[in-house]
């Protein structure tokens, strides 16, 4: 058993476990990276919003859920999508818009989904999943069956007024619904501060009655065990929770590149989140007890570096829809 | 053969719902007031009793974020049927209705469906005001991706609201609330109108009118007058106007080769503008005379009756205009118009027209 | 000195404010049931939302106002506009679809506003005066005054998510702003437990950053000391603050009748709610105390009723407006 | 002379904010990213330095609250300038602008005014998708009170705008994000374009073209194709769809006989269906043939490139349609399109065509 991960005191981490969170991190970093990478090659022709540096929440979220609990995320999807289970060949054929992308090319980065795996949908209007979680949280209620919905949120989208009708929604129904709100500090390249009072993000969800937690966002184990929690709750009918996750886009708001020669935000404020990398700061405390060393590393790397580059040529060499295709689905059935 | 049973739209909507909450346990009702002692005019009445709170919710104000809700819960396989109480309230969920319900099965190849029916009231009368009387079809009917349907009598209310719940679609139903008050024959067994054109209301050769919801109750009292003065005229209820499909208004235009269109709403960039632009572009031979387009003039809704009085437009302009169409006497033109003043015995605008009542 | 009155402990009342107090709530009070009893005349030809039962808070509020603050309210107005000061014939002959109604009759009872006492506007969309309130705040802080905006809002009004933004944006700019939630228990037939958690409705305000206390909205002394601090933090610039004030609607959500009949609220909380009536409340006290007696009263009540007369006398034989006149003012200027 | 200035049209919009931030102290811009340091495609770059962040006021993300917050300032009389970035996103605040601030003249009985600009910007490319990139026009122009303006060119862009910003009314300014990129001449001087109606881009005598927004470019460059095989056209920029002055429109089309217009929003229930009625209702005698109408087929818009290339419609189209109207040979048609075609150099359509870059 490892122990002792530092920012989790107390938490008792089975290292096959651990070692998988950082798998699917280590996995999730990779393909954004590779993403970054070939994005200028032209054959991604869509907005893409990458969540390098923020990949413990939602593997540390997935981690407790189940295939047919449902998630619901936002324009940042990629992450949710492959922690969730999503297709990586399905992803590349949308962001390349062939017709074997998760929408068949019709919806590009923003709208990843996967029904199979539970990942419900994901949309690019900042903060319109929301009640679409919830939706499907009541859904499930209705439907008496004992899965969850999952909402993932950036800060921004608490302030849309659309947020709090859904979370109050959820409270007086008491749905079986977890938001998870990914705390960032910015909304592309606005600040917190100059949107928000300074309060805790935490506290607009307990106004609601809502039970509401903040976690180190770049925690993953941190993460497992605030969703462990609110999941239980949701699942056993106690009602909505809320977790909200401190964590750091590294990259530009939209699209492959760095971006603090903006000034939009400063190079030591940056370093600082660099510093606490969530990956890093997992294999630290694995590498600590023994979990993982550097052949073990290399090893998931290797496999990983094979998995990305199939799915790449597999995209690369997918074929496009057909022009004439483009009218059909206007109406279902 | 038993006589035909008649009841009123509004009771032709709430055995629809009760119907639908029976046949299919997916359906649930989410509304302001759906579940409260009056139930939407009477719409929803008493279902909360048969089906309890679970499936006739009841809903806090908040019809952004409850429709992104309605539409997760279809997601899922639910099939919701949210009402607004006015159409004016419902512009505070177009973000959800149309990114998000109206894209759906588009965006994902089919993969999704929206099952999901949003009743939406609009009206007139009684010093409403600008903010609780508008008839806002034609926003919707330009959205790709959701089915927008108008129905006119009680036996149209339950067939089309019947296909609208039974549709995978997100369909928005909108009701004039004065035809809620207006009685027909109504089977009682379940039917189904399919969601898919407008309908032909009477037939007749001079000239064509087209009409949408309580314009349509106008207009076939405009055409049962200009029939007396041997004038009589096709009456299209325009009834589904999304999907769009205009072959029966085309066909009727090259018979007549004269084009009336009656808004319930604004005319200025209204749904009958596209009626004139769909026959100019495809029947444009047939037409002999000038289009004419009847509607509400442009500026909002005055509260005060003496200003209301000249809002409306009635069968009275639509007599009108036929008649200079047609290029009937002077004297049949009054003829009609003194007939259609007397059938409304002086009742002001701002009350429902006793007439009016049906059946139909 | 009039002290010691029950509710409010410690307050040192002033009996000619008290008496006005009283006078003021006596002449809503009047006007209302003058408006319900000839409503079936069929002159105003309009829908009509009382404030009976609910005039405490409009007068506890307009007691530490200037002229030069701005209000804004909702479709439950007469009592808002006439406490602000609004001037009864301009809302008899709105109520009546006249010219010299404060719309030119175009508005009805829904649309009261009289820019010249500070009563910016009311809106039949239900919370949608929220922001243009806040608006009004921001306007005024832009424009260096020291007055304040005051935004009325029934309990249903903070379900919508337009609350939210709002209070949200006025705790982000410290606007002067202070919100005034008269929580009567229903929207229209809707209690708040169908629609809100079990939460103090302050609570939400609190999660916004907000200075929010909640107080006896039948009470109009506790109304006028809640008031009076709110409004002196806002306008010395320490920011927006939220009062929630309890009280009850006596008749029927939209119109003059009684309604306790359709079975939405017991007779046993409309017989408890009628006992604690905002101007008995305060009579009792003042007569208590020797600052009203029976005369007193009646002698009031005369020259109220004369007034109300007088006022329905005029509007009754004001002129309608030209119907030629339908088009005018689409556009401003 | 000196040689005339040429500034792109993003430049024109930055500079005619900065001269109304200068000349009125109670204008303020409001907007996501309008103090960020790209500033809304650079229309608004810089200007939080200049002006400071009382009067270049970022905001949440909140676009119904903050339209209300907008609102309610302009009725204390400041002169907001509110932009979204993408039109999608102003879905959620069209309860505030169509009930309220469309409504406040009106209601008031001219009491109130509501000097609000709100900037929209539409646009096209790069796989945004379905959400982040339709053209709305039509849901403002429907709705009386407001009013709605749709610049083509840089000298447009700026006049407009200081008239928008003027303008006591609320006004809804659509921008095509790719006009953005377009040059043009500008006077650096404040000057202001009347609020009041299209404009003649180009005379010709054969066919009438209406569009709007970027439409106009693709009708300019079909007019040049047209005019080289011998067919020059009136080429009308619709530029204030509301208030709706088609004077100028029933003149060209009274010289011309033939009508074609072109929509940047969807086709159906599109402003190009009341150009169309208005000209059958006013100047129908004057048609000869068939009118035809060209705007975004009736779905969504699919992220993938191979799906786009047929979504929007161009310069070809509209020669194609000219072409018809005006019995032109098959040779000559093929000519014209040839010719538009080389123009785009081969360019895939999810990029904007450098030959638009200018000057205009
Ligand atoms: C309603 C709406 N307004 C604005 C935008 C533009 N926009 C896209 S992403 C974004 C920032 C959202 O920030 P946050 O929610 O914190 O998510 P993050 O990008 O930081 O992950 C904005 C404003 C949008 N997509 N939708
Ligand atoms: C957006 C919107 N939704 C619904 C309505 C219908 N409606 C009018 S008043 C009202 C109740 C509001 O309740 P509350 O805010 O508590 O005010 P109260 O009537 O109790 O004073 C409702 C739902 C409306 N006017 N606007
Ligand atoms: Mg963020
Ligand atoms: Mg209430």
């Amino acid at each position: 058993m490892v122990t002792g991960l530092k920012a989790s005191p107390g938490i008792a981490l089975d290292p096959s476990l651990a070692t998988n969170l950082f798998r699917e991190m280590l996995r999730i970093r990779m393909i954004e990276e590779e993403i970054a990478k070939r994005y200028r090659d032209e054959k991604m022709r869509c907005p893409v919003h990458l969540s390098i540096g923020q990949e413990a929440v939602p593997v540390g979220i997935s981690a407790v859920l189940r295939r047919s609990d449902q998630v619901v995320s936002t324009h940042r999807c990629h992450a949710h999508y492959l922690a969730k289970g999503g297709d990586l060949r399905a992803m590349l054929c949308e962001l390349m818009g062939r017709a074997e992308g998760c929408c068949g090319g019709r919806g590009g980065s923003m709208h990843l989904f996967d029904p199979s795996v539970g990942m419900l949908l994901s949309l690019p209007i900042v903060a319109a999943s929301i009640p679409i979680g919830v939706g499907a949280a009541l859904a499930l209620k209705q439907a008496k069956r004992d899965d969850v919905a999952v909402v993932y949120l950036g800060d921004a989208s608490v302030e849309e007024g659309v947020f709090h009708e859904s979370a109050n929604f959820s409270a007086v129904h008491r749905l079986p619904v977890v938001f998870v709100c990914e705390n960032n500090l910015y909304s592309v390249y606005t600040s917190l501060e100059e949107r928000q009072p300074p309060r805790p993000i935490a506290d607009l969800a307990r106004g609601h009655g809502l039970h509401a937690v903040a976690v180190d966002g770049n925690d993953v184990v941190a993460v497992q065990r605030a969703a462990s929690d609110a999941v239980r709750r949701a699942r056993s009918g106690s009602g909505p929770a809320f977790i909200e996750a401190a964590t750091y886009r590294w990259r530009e708001h939209c699209g492959p590149n760095f971006d603090n020669t903006l000034g939009y935000r400063s190079e030591a404020e940056f370093e600082d989140w660099k510093r606490r990398d969530p990956l890093e700061f997992l294999a630290r405390h694995l590498t600590e007890h023994g979990a993982l060393n550097e052949t073990q590393r290399a090893d998931l790397a290797a496999e990983i570096t094979a998995e990305i580059a199939a799915a790449f040529t597999y995209a690369e060499a997918a074929p496009y829809p057909a022009p004439d295709t483009a009218e059909h689905h206007l109406y279902a059935g | 053969m038993p006589a035909e049973r008649v009841i009123t739209a509004a009771e032709a909507v709430r055995e629809t719902l009760a119907q639908a909450l029976r046949d299919r346990p997916e359906v649930f009702l989410l509304g302001e007031g759906v579940a409260d002692p009056t139930g939407i005019f009477g719409t929803t009445k008493g279902l909360v009793d048969e089906f309890g709170p679970d499936r006739v919710v009841e809903m806090p104000v908040a019809e952004n974020g409850l429709t992104g809700i309605a539409i997760g819960s279809a997601l899922m396989g639910r099939r919701p049927v949210m009402t607004h109480q006015r159409v004016d309230f419902a512009l505070l969920s177009l973000e959800q209705l149309f990114n998000a319900a109206a894209k759906s099965s588009y965006v994902t190849n089919g993969r999704h469906r929206v099952p999901l029916t949003v009743r939406m009231v609009i009206g007139r009368g009684w010093g409403q005001g600008p903010q609780h009387s508008q008839s806002l079809e034609a926003l919707f009917a330009h959205i790709p991706g959701l089915k927008v349907v108008m129905p006119s009598t009680p036996y149209e209310f339950k067939g089309l609201l019947h296909a609208a719940i039974d549709d995978d679609n997100p369909v928005i139903f909108i009701e004039h609330r004065w035809l809620h008050y207006v009685s027909g024959p109504v089977p009682p067994e379940r039917y189904a109108i399919a969601l898919s054109g407008p309908r032909l209301v009477e037939q007749g050769s001079k000239a064509t009118v087209v009409a949408n919801s309580y314009m349509v109750l106008e207009a076939i009292r405009a055409s049962a007058a200009l029939a007396g003065v041997g004038c009589p005229i096709d009456v299209i209820d325009l009834r589904v106007l999304r999907p769009f499909d205009p072959t029966l208004i085309l066909e009727s235009v090259r018979r007549t080769g004269k084009l009336v269109v009656c808004d319930t709403g604004w005319r200025l960039f209204g749904i009958g503008s596209e009626i004139i632009a769909t026959v100019a572009e495809r029947a444009f031979d047939a037409l002999k005379k000038p289009v004419a387009r009847i509607g509400l003039p442009d500026h909002p809704t005055p509260s005060s009756l003496a200003l209301a009085e000249t809002y409306y437009p009635g069968s009275g302009d639509i007599i009108d205009a036929v008649g200079k169409l047609c290029d009937l006497p002077a004297a049949a033109v009054s003829a009609a118009r003194a007939e259609v003043v007397a059938a409304r015995r002086g009742i002001p605008i701002d009350k429902p027209d006793p007439a009016f009542k049906g059946p139909f």
